[in-house]
């Protein structure tokens, strides 16, 4: 997979022009107007028709669109995403949409033998141009089942995308991309986001998928983390600023490809790291960006990264209790303390 | 299997507390009291009567995240149950289930289950343990008309069907799963035919008749008891009054849809019998209806007063030992 | 749909170039030339043939990892194959797949797919996207009668029926899943019973049958065509006479059982009524053998001298852009 | 999870005679003895009954111990998981067989959130005494979706425990573990390791699920891994030896718990470390590990922590083709060598 050297750039000029969208309005804009340049994409999920689905993203939708397009499913997440595989492989780019992702739990096999692997299973025969659209998240009293934020999982197999936007600007240009390109993306929106607004360009645009983002600049030291973890992450960012410690915030943006080059240059110039993620520690995110800093940047390390996780626990109903375990801005400035 | 006319008496207070139960779960949600996803039973509370009447007390039941109704007629303490709303915990899970994960594993009250389809083969595997065992106990699984669609109710009834386990499924057609009408997500529209694939008895009964399905339901639990017989299903037809969880947009039905189903509400068919039958007066269901609402407030005032989980117990119950 | 003399010729000539295809097959993995598992299709060999003359070369066929006779049915080319199963360059899925991996893009075999189960849904979007595009093809979609009790049979087919798709699903009941005998996992013996949580016409063929099967599944194909339709489902009785794959102890059933099946083994019922029809001559037959023993023979050379791919190709087709 | 401090003791002191076993014995044996010991075990999975199990592991059982208790199943991952959850709350204590582990994908769902947080889920009224075996491993042709060596994934979540054990003793006696306490076990076998021998005690023994192990003492690198990766690095080990390099072989025997101490005590002898899996790289054992020793031996490290792992592409069939992407001892004794 190779990534035009100079996307940087085109994102960067494509913006002229902007206006405040927010996470909702700019992924149900990416669809919308996608949908309407190609008539090869359609929708499939529950309750994403008549409903307009569950977070309101393709709300209008069913009535413009229409019912071919527009595609309410029986609860059968298995085959939403094979019969979505099945229609990619034959000259379709449907749009399969998880409720949540921990419903993708019972797609695992769907998504990760079928949709990843059946283009190189079949020496290149098939191409399986399918985004999944899913939500993920905790923090919401919704209890073990219904709280997890797996996208690591599903990153760790090759021959899938999963995109993990944290703006409403990398959201649209994210999914835009996904859209145009060939291959499986796993696009995992984050459930507490969706009234987040930003500014999003007026000209159509693409985000890549493989490429991280400096959302805040800083010397001292290296916040990484993605989706809903970047606004932690910049909350803590302006705290630490008032007690005079200067963070850099990259967001990954997606977790495969995941773009290591950005984490190890912002890393070279700060010496430190923590990294903030939703997920449980035990092989995630925290541990993949620990490893590849030690592996490419060990004569640069002033501390050891420092992650801060989900605590290891399934998540419990009760309010604060839940909160407990979940990661928050006082806990990545410890963290950060604990290393400057 | 007829109710004696105390039964019938305690059968309307049974539907009047759910309902109650729900009204004050709903306002409690509305104050911010309740978080998470509220699933309501109201409109179906015949059927959580009706499975009471027509098993053993150590029959087990288990049920999917509308739970609320079953787990009352189970006879979980309305205290616990609304402290488990609250999180508090003296819940019934110790606050930390939530109103989609009530259990009580001494009343065989299994779960409270928010998988769509997930409980099915749990329900089939309890029925396989009191099998191996020798237990005569008959396994009840409730289940939405949504989730026969999913894999899981494919794979626990027919494993059920190989192995003739003691299990009585019934779908509680309320006519949509979330908002989509059956019609719409099954290629089948009498759920019944489903059950032809794993070579067991079907039928569809009237969810607002809570005697006939203390019939129908109980001449099943002790045929499904016999060892020598296998599993059965029903498809018990209701609805819900009220929106799939809180903060449904209800764009897919009419509220002259709505209107017209609340003329067959459960509750007033069932007074309506008692005064006919001469089993109760207006004045005694209205004096249930007090006693139900003191009942429901006193449930409501032991949640709040109950204490929230101390956050160093976070770690408890992650592991049995 | 009756053949012409032409076609059963060339059937028959399908049908010994599968059986001696997969006798090789059976060979070059014993001799460590062929390695994971390897599923032969003999004794099915009639269900292949029947699929080529009741559809349209570009209808979309999908099946399973036993998917030799049919990937061959479908005009796959055996030198192909066979280095496929050589794990070569040159083979259909330039040896990145093997033996059940095998598909051809042109020709609308859409493979060979190794979990159980995991290609219905493949197949009801195949369909899906044809229907969407408005392509008149019809999809046949071919799996064991063990994965008639797994979850994505049931979510691929009520999809499939929900939306009428045009699909022609057919179950080679072949006795086994592995070494489970149909009723040992399944509820129902009559697999066409599950069909009717489906909504969907079905019947029961007779997988030896070639003729029969050309008619019945024929006429299926052209039914479900219409978009008004939906799909259909075959139970094809048949047998397989080999282990379930290559080191099956195969104590599931007997050697009794296995010869009484051979009786009716497809080739010879179809060889038998070739001659009694006048259509062939046993030397005629014969005479077909010979070129299919060259045909094959020529196919494994071809495969033996292809190369296998270069290391540092690994990655190649990992992604698509 | 309280781990009683003398284990280590318990497990040598049990070992006063041995006999040579297979792994296939060792874990058949666990299971037969179990079973004769407590009625309350059962065993269902697919065609581990009059087929005697695909790897043969329950060979003979289902003669002996009837159908009741040796019951073969449809092909239906997620019921025979959750069908043994259920059952495992109700009083019984199953052993669900998942034919292998590219399977229990179709069983995600069952395994994390039913089995691994029915207990926690419900205030801990229901203990759900489950193991589910498998078999796990690739480099035997069988093509990306059959090839998967994905436990980590498993071991992510808090509420269940994943053993890898890599030799029979190790595999006996954690089987033994499992079927004698309270919580799920995902019990992971490595297909292509039945055949091997090795001592296993003739007295009845259990080995702790949640103790690392050294399978061979050195003082210059430490060479992390678990199931069939230890067999390889202990050849490896040889290797370097004949170069006069001394390796500490630690075998993690369990995901979860992951024990940290045994990895540290090691490592802060060596100061280097090279971690050998089999599942691909992207948030896998070695970025865990790198990361524990990054957070908890900073100081002790001398060099970067390597990995060798899987490469990242679906695993081909083709024999040649398929051997370059795993794990060899050359690959090892390579990362150790460019660290020492
Ligand atoms: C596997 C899975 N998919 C989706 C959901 C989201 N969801 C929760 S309830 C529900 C509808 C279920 O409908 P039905 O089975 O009819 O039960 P009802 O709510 O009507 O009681 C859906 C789709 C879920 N919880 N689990
Ligand atoms: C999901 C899944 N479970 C188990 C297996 C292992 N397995 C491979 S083939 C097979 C039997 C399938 O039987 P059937 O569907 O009757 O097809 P047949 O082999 O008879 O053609 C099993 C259990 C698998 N490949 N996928
Ligand atoms: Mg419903
Ligand atoms: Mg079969």
């Amino acid at each position: 997979m190779s990534m035009p050297t100079n996307v940087l750039d085109t994102v960067a000029h494509a913006t002229g022009q902007t206006e405040t969208k927010t996470y909702r309005e700019a992924i149900s804009d990416a669809l919308w107007e996608e949908m309407e340049r190609d008539e090869s994409i359609f929708i499939m999920g529950e309750e994403i028709g008549v409903w307009g689905g569950t977070y309101a993203v393709t709300r209008g939708f069913y009535d413009h669109f229409g019912p071919e397009r527009i595609r309410d499913t029986p609860i059968s997440e298995m085959a939403i995403v094979g019969a979505a595989v099945g229609a990619a492989m034959n000259g379709t780019r449907p749009v399969a949409e998880l409720m949540t992702i921990n419903f993708a739990f019972l797609a695992l096999d769907a998504i990760i033998n079928h949709a990843a692997k059946a283009h190189y299973m079949f020496g290149g025969q098939f191409t399986v141009p399918v985004v999944i659209r899913t939500t993920t998240g905790g923090g919401r009293q919704l209890g073990a089942t219904h709280s997890h934020s797996p996208e690591h999982i599903f990153a760790h197999f090759p021959g899938i995308q999963v995109a993990v936007p944290a703006s409403p600007f990398d959201a649209k240009g994210m999914l835009k991309t996904a859209l145009r390109r060939n291959n499986p993306v796993l696009f995992v929106e984050h459930s507490t986001l969706y009234q987040r607004r930003g500014p999003v360009p007026v000209d159509d645009y693409e985000v890549p998928i493989g490429l991280a983002d400096i959302k805040r600049e800083g010397t001292d030291v290296t916040i990484v983390s993605y989706s809903k973890m970047v606004e932690i992450s910049l909350k803590a960012a302006e705290q630490l600023e008032a007690e005079g410690i200067s963070s850099e915030v990259v967001d990954l943006r997606s977790l495969r490809p995941l773009d290591k080059d950005t984490v190890l240059e912002s890393f070279k110039k700060t010496n430190r790291c923590v990294v903030v993620e939703e997920a449980h520690q035990l092989y995630g995110v925290g541990s993949e960006i620990s490893a590849v800093i030690m592996e490419e940047a060990f004569d640069w390390m002033d501390a050891p990264v420092q992650r801060v996780s989900t605590a290891d626990a399934p998540l419990p109903y009760s309010a604060e209790l839940e909160q407990s375990a979940l990661a928050n801005p006082s806990k990545v400035v410890a963290a950060v303390k604990a290393i400057i | 299997m007829s109710l004696t006319p105390e039964q019938r008496l305690e059968a309307y207070h049974l539907m009047r507390t759910i309902r109650r139960f729900e009204e004050r779960c709903a306002e409690l949600y509305s104050a911010g009291d309740i978080g998470g996803f509220l699933h309501l039973y109201i409109g179906q509370e015949a059927l959580a009567a009706a499975v009471k009447y027509a098993t053993r007390p150590d029959d087990n039941v288990i049920t999917a995240y509308r739970d609320h109704g079953i787990a009352l007629a189970k006879g979980l303490e309305a205290g616990r149950l609304m402290a488990e709303m609250l999180g508090r915990t003296t819940g019934v899970s110790k606050g930390r289930g939530g109103s989609m994960h009530l259990a009580d594993v001494e009343k065989r009250m299994w779960g409270g289950w928010a998988i769509v389809g997930g409980h099915l083969p749990l329900a089939t595997g309890l029925a396989l343990a009191d099998d191996y065992n020798g237990d005569d106990r008959v396994t009840i699984c409730l289940m939405g008309d949504g989730s026969t669609n999913i894999g899981y109710f494919h794979e626990a009834l027919n494993m059920a069907g190989v192995w003739k386990l003691p299990v009585v499924w019934i779908i509680e057609n309320n006519e949509y799963g979330m908002g989509t009408s059956v019609k719409r997500a099954s290629a089948v529209e009498e759920l019944t035919e489903k059950a032809r694939a794993y070579n067991m008895p079907a039928k569809r009964i009237d969810g607002n008749d809570l005697q006939g399905m203390v019939q129908e339901i109980g001449e099943a639990v002790e045929h499904v008891r016999d060892p020598e017989n296998g599993p059965v299903l029903f498809e018990a037809v209701t609805y819900r009054f009220r929106g799939h969880s809180m903060g449904d947009p209800e764009r897919y039905r009419t509220k002259e849809e709505i209107t017209e189903a609340q003329r067959r509400d459960p509750i007033f068919l069932w007074a309506e019998k008692l005064i006919e039958d001469g089993v109760a007066t207006q004045e005694a269901l209205d004096h249930i209806g007090t006693q139900v609402e003191e009942e429901v407030a006193a449930a409501v005032k032991f949640a709040k007063e109950s204490p929230l989980p101390e956050l160093e117990d976070l770690y408890d119950h992650v592991y049995a030992d």
